[in-house]
């Protein structure tokens, strides 16, 4: 069986961006998927036109890493920067790889 | 009048203008961002190159004085904007600080529209202005977020990011290492190796600009749209900024010796405010500032108001000046 | 806990872009996300390949904004443009952000 | 024949079949997006800025007659195209539509091809001509989504987007824009402003072109892959259609009082098809119009057909018929 | 009512492109989107950063689909790949067009 | 000594340097993909015009010694390379070949910077080069697969993807279609037509490469985070290959008649590794190889090696043996 896993994605603005990467690898994501994107929300703030647009960072995670990714971000951006994140249930193929010891 | 009316007639300025009608017409019209970023690299990079090879046929004490000039400029800059959007712009600490950062950073675009300028009006500019560039493009920014720190509540303080992350920001950004990278490229080659270089990097350099500027006519646009929100304190600020710095630095100019043209474009860029370095290291630094204020009045108010009447303003200036100093 | 919400993925000809943000706007949505995408489905039509290739929007919205947005994209685009729509659960970062009163 | 070989050996053409090639070996071979972009909206400002600089040197008076008669074709020739899209190619109402308003626009990069061939020709051609594209761009798309409304049941005059959408779309689309305001711009800053940024937009165009049209034979070569769809009727409207238009385009340049040359180049135009401009508009106001037969006649036959017989056909029809006109 | 179908995600890199479109195809895919994407892994192997960056492939299936795809990419280049997989329930507006007969 | 120092000391050279400081000083500059892309399809289509304008120029007698030998070296570097990688290098089949693949196939940037450094140092070179690249483009990664496929054990076999796939992916690549292509176009076309486009092609060339070569820096910089894992043995094979190459193309190409200039070109040709094509065919037909040993050595040490030390040495060399030969 393939085991259930979840998907997090995180919408923030370019800035963001290596911040982000460190974090969700130091809670114990093996690795993300990158794409830019647009998007406006409730803030419509981001730094520059020029930095680019926002970045969309995918991470496939267990429920506990998940969960603390959530926790970091709620501490350290949510309030000053424009970030959304939500996670949802994947079936992921050799999910084991995902999993750190 | 008639300087100011050669100054806007130029694809240039025109170009600029393009950008914000597609906006206001709601065009689909758009710069993609590779092109964009692609845009600013070869920019930075021209920028680079030609005072480097204009510096490698300097003299240091040619280069001193109006180095000296320029970071003095770039020291006081930050503290008359922090002063003026705290008394008179009624901003917060944060938010003061924030413009600051921009007000004493320069925007690359402005000098180099004012260097046409000045060419245009046949006044001579010194080769070694670009890398006044750079000079004066980081103190300000530093001392706008030390500005923050001290006058900051402890608590503000923990939530923003560290002020190394910043500096780390501003110093390896894309922006400052393109345009040093050119300088010393261009130092170290000299001026007949950079001639091998010239039909990409120099030759074509004022129409890649008009690409530029049609971008930051969208840009720009976007961010008028913002503002009614800043208030007519800010609006008026955002124009007579760039005339006080502007000034100064046309005389600091002509005190450290320049030529007028050369003067001029000094006060441009020191009455220009920064929207590519200054935002993302503030960003990092001060996330409690608000965009909303910092990029709309550099990019929204600042940076139009100097393409189409600074820019003029401080040729006349200089021109006026040069009898005195 | 984090709310669950409805992501709903919209993958549109590029000729859409600007009805669709207004469309989701309009039936609640407090935001989007927009990437650029190619594809090839059942039609294969699109307008031109000068208009750029698809774009695809996300917007975090909760049920019945969902189904509002899914009823009107049936009624004026399904038929005769190339469309496709779908949604997914979604457990979402301060979710409360994402519902408008 | 001699011409039509000197049409075919050049870079432009070779280029275009070198991506004809790369999409038959099924090479991966592709202009990413935001080249493609940036690369059209360079061509187009570049017309542009280029035509302006010739209206600024021409007299009211001589613009007059061709632009009037630029305007007539381009009122004309979607209603044939309509026609015998309805009677010989068997479409119905809303797909002969469709394909009218490609017809009754036109193809930048056809006029591009045509001005240089018609240079190679030894032939001159009026420097106001790009200010006629723009006159040519927006009126047959008019007229051929009005002929969609005027014949299409009711029920299908609901579903379809709303007219004034579709010239919102024409009128602010990139493409007008870019062209109008280039216009604009090099109308107004005069040729010797525009001087200025010609090693930017004029000297390298022709070499840009080239890339530009590596990225068209790719689309057109997929877009041959749905000829078989199409059937020979409308196979053989596409090769009809730019021919009889290309050579009331001579005509009417002629008896405009235009060169040889410069009717040669009007009749490519008014030969060509839209595939930039008209299809963002129709598919917006006839959606249920099928790209796969106006996309595939404008880009997949057309366009090839001019690029290499029609061109050089209205060269040699215009000097034939600049005896007796 | 919008039948449940299943989204597989498949992130690979750039040179798997096209050989994976066929594959999706084959087993009975309606369609696709693609996204150009960044990624680190825990392989971090790419090609070539010249062949671009990875790509990220959306496809709307069937349950028995995503079964055979999943086993087909495990089987040919799971192994010595840079590739991940997974798939996610979705609602689909009128979903019936992404099953085939 | 002089002669390293010239090369050095050159915008190209540098903006590679450039390329590498911001990586090791973790900057955020990048180049877009896209825009690398567009350079790179630039590049290659100017080398192959340039190239096909010369062969227009030059008769056969005078082609057929310097491809055959260029051929023959093709076929030969593969072999050399997988031998040492065996023995020396100490690596499986696979990896073996896979890097014998990349050794044996050339570098079109390093051909370019030679063709500049033989021009600085004052000695012509044949106009024709660029062809001889296209020659030496596929054999050796050919060979290199055969390699693979002949020494490797059945179940290998089975799980590699097919070579006849490979060689699709080599030849419809974009990277032999571009240079081949431009060939085709230059050569059909002649010297004057392409000249036509030479603002866009050949004037602004040696800017271009500045750009695409701050890309190269950042990739190459990147690259050589993995050296540690490579051990020094492949290190000085990365250093031993190119010169061991590289002067058997120099030897080679006076045999074959060449001027010192452009034989010092080939051998710098002949002593490079791909980096474009060779990796993409490479992973299809030997995904087992480990790109962590061939793209390191080919991109991080061969390349680098070639561009500071490698160039000089040939020209050096060529001078000499010219004495002999
Ligand atoms: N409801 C939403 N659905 C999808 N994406 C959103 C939504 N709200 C915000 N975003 C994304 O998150 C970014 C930051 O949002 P905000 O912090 O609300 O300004 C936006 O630029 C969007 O890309
Ligand atoms: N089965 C599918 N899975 C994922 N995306 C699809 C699928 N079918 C269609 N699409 C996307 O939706 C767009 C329009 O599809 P269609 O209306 O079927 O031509 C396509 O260009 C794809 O980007
Ligand atoms: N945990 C993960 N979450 C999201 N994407 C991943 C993850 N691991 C790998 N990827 C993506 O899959 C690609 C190949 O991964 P790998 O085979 O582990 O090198 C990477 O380049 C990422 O784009
Ligand atoms: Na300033
Ligand atoms: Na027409
Ligand atoms: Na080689």
């Amino acid at each position: 069986m393939n085991p259930t896993l979840k998907k997090m994605t995180i919408v923030a603005e370019r800035v963001l961006r290596d911040k982000l990467i460190a974090l969700i690898r130091k809670e114990g994501a093996t690795g993300y998927t990158l794409a830019a994107v647009e998007g406006e929300g409730s803030r419509g703030v981001r730094a520059s036109e020029f930095e680019g647009r926002n970045v969309q960072i995918e991470t496939i995670v267990s429920a506990e890493t998940a969960t603390r990714i959530f926790d970091r971000l709620a501490e350290r951006y949510l309030e000053a920067y424009a970030v959304i994140a939500y996670t949802s249930d994947v079936e992921v193929l050799r999910g084991s790889k995902f999993v750190k010891e | 009048m008639e300087i100011i009316y050669a100054n806007l007639v130029s694809p240039i300025v025109l170009c600029f203008a393009l950008g914000m009608v597609a906006t206001w017409i709601r065009s689909d019209l758009e710069v993609p961002p590779a092109i964009y970023q692609a845009l600013s690299l070869y920019l930075l990079l021209a920028i680079g190159l030609k005072g480097g090879a204009a510096v490698s046929q300097s003299s240091i004490a040619e280069l001193a004085g109006p180095v000296l000039v320029t970071l003095l400029l770039g020291l006081l800059t930050p503290l008359s904007a922090f002063f003026l959007m705290r008394r008179v712009g009624r901003l917060g600490v944060t938010d003061a600080a924030a413009v600051a950062a921009h007000y004493g950073s320069v925007s690359a675009v402005t000098f180099l529209a004012a260097l046409e300028a000045s060419r245009a009006a046949g006044l001579a500019a010194e080769g070694y202005l670009s890398a006044l560039v750079a000079v004066l493009e980081v103190p300000g920014i530093f001392v706008g977020l030390v500005l923050a720190r001290r006058k900051a509540a402890p608590a503000s303080k923990a939530a923003a990011g560290s002020l190394g992350e910043a500096v780390h920001e501003v110093l390896t950004g894309r922006s400052i290492l393109l345009l040093v990278g050119g300088l010393v490229i261009g130092t170290v080659c000299g001026a007949e190796k950079v001639e091998q270089v010239a039909p990409f990097f120099i030759a074509p350099f004022k129409g890649v600009l008009c690409l530029f500027l049609l971008e930051l006519g969208i840009v720009a646009a976007r961010r008028m749209r913002d503002l009614r929100q800043a208030g007519w304190r800010l609006l008026a600020l955002g124009c007579v900024l760039p005339v006080l710095h502007g000034i100064l630095g046309v005389a600091g100019g002509l005190i450290a010796g320049m030529e007028p043209g050369g003067a001029a474009v000094l006060g441009a860029m020191v009455g220009s405010a920064s929207y590519i370095a200054a935002p993302a290291a503030v960003r990092i630094a001060l996330p409690e500032a608000s965009p909303g204020i910092y990029l709309t009045l550099s990019l929204g108010v600042t940076f139009p108001f100097n393409l189409t009447v600074g820019i003029p303003l401080f040729l006349a200036a200089s021109r006026w000046l040069s009898n005195f100093l």
